[in-house]
């Protein structure tokens, strides 16, 4: 038989896990200042993560999902990308989140169970966190196709879990912007887990940048523990769909060194000795030793910075933990712009009749 | 003046529209070459180039996506679903994101879109070609739920659909694509949103009624003019939010109520309609209200579907009983 | 006689099912290892094996359009969908194949299938898991929806659900997995299909519900007898087909009638229970029917979700009213 | 970057447009009474064809969509199964239909408009027509689940149209049966267009079998009009599927011949001269010419196969136009096993409303 096509599954990584380059590195990473603040993005990430479990464990917020293990997916995607493209993402990509402008304070005030934590004062174009999986790549699609019809030099990003690859709306949103060359790029983060679901259960491909190839586009696998790496890839892939090139998957294979969210007890079902395994190969030491080997970086420094980040996310709480309670009001006010008549006596109905303030959580 | 078709006051508005509007851009399977398997949109990527008459590729889940993300970057999309049983696969998006999504984003993110489809059976149609599924919009808050039964009001309301800033489902009666021809002024006049049309006045029974059995409804009622039955009938055209203050009028005025639906009974938009006036007109009615409606089956493949339509017989035969409770 | 929650119910009713029916064989996102996200099925896959308890890929609609091919070969899967609000990608398979296949080829090829969903909020759940959409369901001919309101009632009606040869819509309401303990026998014995609950017997007001909102239906009953106003409390239980003849019995009894849940109310359920009063039991109102519901709008993420839900105050003020009235 | 996968996507033929063998063919290709029984259903699916065309534009059927074309693969697929497999169809694969035992009647009386025709005296357990693209994909892979659990050595076989493919269904049903190795061959019929839109606007997949890999299955390409092809490709998927090996998509390139249904108006949107050279890669000359070859046929044969068809064909259109307008009762006895009491009523109440027989179509 005769072979009519043939494709390729590469994968990168740029930096090893003890933080030594594997290959050239880009101009981006030769320059201390610029390794230095995707570092301090890490580090308050984790930290954050930290104290909103910690939150949620003692009361004070609802479920939350963490994204400890996640950052260097996280803020090498929110560095390779520019102000003006769009965010579709998931729900734990706070790295590039707060890259890209979202506050401390918003994501808290979203998970203690607020819509008004969606109302980024940032990126006001950005989508807010997406719960239904997979749902958000077809809008990035969406996203992309507006910048496509008026010719616009931008960009959709959209996030999504290896599980999520299942659901056929992730299919969907591919091909459509394959066939349709649409400028968005597809970040499949492969962190080993969907809930309790391991990935070779979740799909018999050996590779999730292969599914890419369904859509007759380009997918690439990167070291997502290496934020080097994951900028690098994603800023190629970024310029390619500018210049009118089409879609890119990026599989960044990395590890959810945490529970699923705090509702989740990862103890139930993963293997012993995974979860350690995979901290040997966690991205902030790696970025960490690759600063010091430029002279960049110190006990004294990395001191500095986890007060920094700590005096910010503590301000960050007591903003959130000092947000009033949304006005009852409010799920009637933004649904429609010229709301039904009928829904302003039900707005009277729900004010008499609203949870006494001070409750809800 | 031009005489229409219902489909070709669809193809007139949207033209008119697109005109006047470069952010309006239709998107959906066969509506750009081929125009439209009803052709609804035939002409129109001719007219307007198929950056703004997109033929999609063949999955609604990605054509409703899609038009959330168009919306939230300030287009207003136009998509098409080709058949209302092919709705299935974009109710994810529709009911988890775009009737949530200026509300979830406390504004930010708007939706202004409309989502076009085929509503109802009676063509002789393949099996789910002929679904009535209203309800399944309905249900959902932060849409508009339209339904126009004749050449002007499609026209009319579809206008206000696409200028409308939030989401509206846009359902076509494929029974009246085709069916009459109306004098429509193509002057990009809209109709009013969450409006029901009194097409008919009369004294002894209200009948609430919408899409294409509005007429059939028509037409018992004029049989039962000769028996000296006046019958106050009312299109809905706005099945969400419905216009409950029209219907309560007139209940006040007849004090008896039918509602005609094609749609299954059970859980169909006319329970919406009798329970709202069992609240709010109880001590009006003078007789049980009544539904004429689907039967709680599947819609029949169409050797049967006139079996599971009401037909003007039945609707002559349950107006005539109210009227002599 | 064991106590256990509603959630130990379902468990419970599942594994006697498995043990005493080699077709039953359950699917969906993480029920086999991690026992599902509220430990419905803790165990399971230990005690009968990978097959018979499968990890389902993370897709609702391969879920349920399996579920359909297994059914067809005489297997009686048992899927579970991990919240309501995942239930649309699932929404082409149930409602153009689940709910047909019997009548599309008259008898051959059948669907014996159960879909478990978590129904509801009220347990401070991120966005999209709080979400009651029975309409969408029950406005299917062709399939039984059930919520049972207790774990006996859940033991019950799962088993009943599971037996029966057609596709049931099995609601599980969240906020009563483990609210209360209730003593239930494991004997495997099922509970009748198509029928309603009478909680509590009452002379003034007849009160519809059905799922968590039950128990506070129940509080305020008991409140309200303090102030001599009686209610005749029906756990409606199946959602479709209802049970419409408890409902009116008790009408003609009590002359009033308050509905409550906790959907949006446009196109509730709630509506059928008032249309088919309003059609079939007009002259026993006494007053006008009230709805005591969700309101139009999305079920807010939880700071505001009992703003949403409506409170055991804000029923004693419906009941009275109406019982006044 | 570090090479990680590789895929292949081959193609096959047997015979081509001459009814020429371009490789050694297999051993059921060699016995003439075999290739003769695939030419012979060919050959009544095109004859049925163009009748059933006929009834449609002379009202005395509904909508219908035409297969011819397709002959070699629905022929082919149809004969590579055992009976025991399930097939799971789209619209137009009568052939594979046929031969597993649904007769013509059936076929016009469900395209009648009447729901009778789907319950086939042959093949039980096949599954009706699917109008629903995409959808009988998870079907025919929860069928195949339900023989790995009872360990049936039988197989599912689902149909899918080129268009079909950018259903997420598709993707869906390909990526579960993967995972869990279900014994099931998704044929996907690569016909060009999916009514006005061709493959290449539908993805941009160079092939439609390399959707394969993102479930990390095999995926073939065979020639379509290839009687012989498409036969020895499927068995060879079904031999794979019924040992435990799992799912295999096959991609048939073919053409469609007629408009999409009787609805249709093709001219509208194909280029010029793309129907005509079609016609000279049509399946049925081929397979003639590959009979002659071995001495098996000849116009005297040909003259008696086609009057044999018509007479068959005859027969079925005359037992569907003397089969009476179903009861109002069917669509309420067929919906449930044990009824709910409120359709008794309602029931009465269609009776009583019946549209007068006679009428219908
Ligand atoms: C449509 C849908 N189905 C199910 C769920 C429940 N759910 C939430 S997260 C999750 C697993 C997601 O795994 P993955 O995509 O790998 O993302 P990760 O959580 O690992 O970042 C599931 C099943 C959901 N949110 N949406
Ligand atoms: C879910 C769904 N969407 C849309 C349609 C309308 N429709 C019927 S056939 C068809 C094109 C199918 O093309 P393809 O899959 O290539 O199959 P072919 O008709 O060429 O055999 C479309 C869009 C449908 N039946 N189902
Ligand atoms: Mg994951
Ligand atoms: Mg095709």
């Amino acid at each position: 038989m005769k072979n009519v096509a043939d494709f390729i599954i590469r994968f990168g990584q740029w930096l090893d896990t003890e933080g030594k380059p594997t290959r050239a590195l880009p101009e981006f990473a030769q320059d201390p200042g610029e390794v230095e603040r995707m570092y301090r993005m890490m580090t308050l990430c984790r930290l954050f993560d930290a104290k909103a479990v910690n939150l949620q464990r003692t009361g004070r917020l609802g479920t939350y999902a963490p994204c400890t293990g996640h950052e260097a997916t996280h803020v090498g995607v929110g560095a390779a990308m520019q102000p003006e493209d769009v965010l579709c993402p998931v729900y734990r990509e706070y790295g590039t989140q707060l890259w890209r402008g979202v506050t401390l304070t918003e994501i808290l005030v979203y998970w203690g169970g607020d819509e008004r934590g969606t109302d980024f004062a940032g990126p006001r174009q950005d989508f807010p966190w997406c719960v239904p999986i997979a749902s958000q790549t077809p809008i990035a699609a969406g996203v992309a196709m507006a910048f496509k019809v008026r010719g616009e030099p931008r960009c959709a990003v959209a996030y999504i879990g290896d599980g999520g690859t299942s659901e056929g709306a992730f299919y969907e949103a591919m091909n459509a912007a394959g066939a349709q060359k649409l400028p968005v790029v597809f970040v499949v983060v492969n962190n080993g887990w969907a809930i309790s679901v391991p990935v070779a259960a979740q799909t018999a491909a050996q590779t999730l940048a292969q599914k890419a190839i369904a859509a007759g586009i380009p997918g690439v696998q990167v070291d997502g523990n290496d934020v080097i790496g994951v900028r690098a890839v994603m800023e190629e892939a970024l310029v390619r769909a500018r210049r009118g090139g089409g879609p890119t998957v990026v599989e960044t294979l990395t590890y959810r060194l945490s529970d699923h969210t705090t509702a989740d007890d990862a103890t139930r079902y993963r293997p012993a000795g995974e979860l350690e395994a995979a901290w040997l190969r966690e991205p902030l030491v790696r970025t960490r030793r690759y600063l010091e080997s430029l002279g960049a970086w110190d006990d004294a420094r990395e001191q500095a910075l986890r007060s920094d980040c700590a005096a910010q996310i503590d301000a960050a709480v007591q903003a959130y933990q000092a947000t009033p309670k949304d006005s009852t009001d409010a799920m009637f006010d933004h649904l429609f712009a010229n709301p039904p008549e009928a829904l302003e006596e039900q707005k009277d109905t729900a004010r008499r009749w609203a949870a006494p303030r001070g409750t809800g959580h | 003046m031009a005489k229409v078709t219902l489909v070709e006051a669809v193809n007139m508005a949207l033209a008119w529209e697109m005109a006047n509007d470069p952010d309006v851009v239709l998107l959906g399977e066969d509506i750009g070459r081929n125009g439209g398997v009803f052709r609804a949109t035939v002409g129109l990527q001719e007219r307007f180039g198929p950056l703004r008459v997109q033929d999609s590729t063949l999955a609604e889940g990605a054509i409703a996506g899609m038009a959330v993300g168009m919306a939230s970057q300030g287009l207003k999309p136009v998509a098409e679903i080709q058949f209302m049983g092919f709705l299935y696969p974009a109710l994810d998006q529709i009911g988890n994101h775009m009737a949530r999504m200026r509300n979830r984003t406390r504004g930010r993110l708007t939706m202004p879109i409309v989502m076009r489809m085929p509503h109802g059976g009676g063509i002789h149609a393949p099996e789910h070609h002929s679904e009535s599924l209203e309800t399944l919009l309905c249900h959902h808050a932060g849409l508009r739920v339209l339904c126009p039964s004749s050449p002007a009001r499609a026209y009319g309301l579809l206008l206000a659909a696409i200028r409308d800033p939030d989401p509206v489902m846009f359902l076509e009666p494929t029974r009246l694509y085709r069916m009459a021809k109306q004098e429509v002024l193509d002057d990009g006049l809209a109709l009013p949103l969450d409006r029901a049309f009194r097409l008919r006045e009369g004294e002894d029974v209200t009948v609430v009624t919408w899409g294409a059995m509005t007429h059939d409804v028509m037409r018992a009622a004029e049989q039962l003019s000769l028996e000296k039955i006046g019958c106050d009938v009312i299109d809905l055209a706005s099945l969400s939010p419905i216009d409950h203050d029209t219907v309560l009028d007139s209940v006040a005025r007849t004090g008896r109520l039918v509602i005609v639906h094609e749609a299954a009974r059970h859980c169909g938009v006319g329970a919406e309609v009798a329970a709202t006036v069992a609240e709010r007109g109880l001590h009006d009615l003078l007789a049980p209200v009544r539904r004429i409606t689907g039967y709680d089956t599947v819609m029949p493949y169409f050797k049967l579907e006139h079996d599971y339509i009401p037909s003007v017989a039945r609707i002559v035969d349950g107006i005539r009983e109210t009227a002599r409770t």
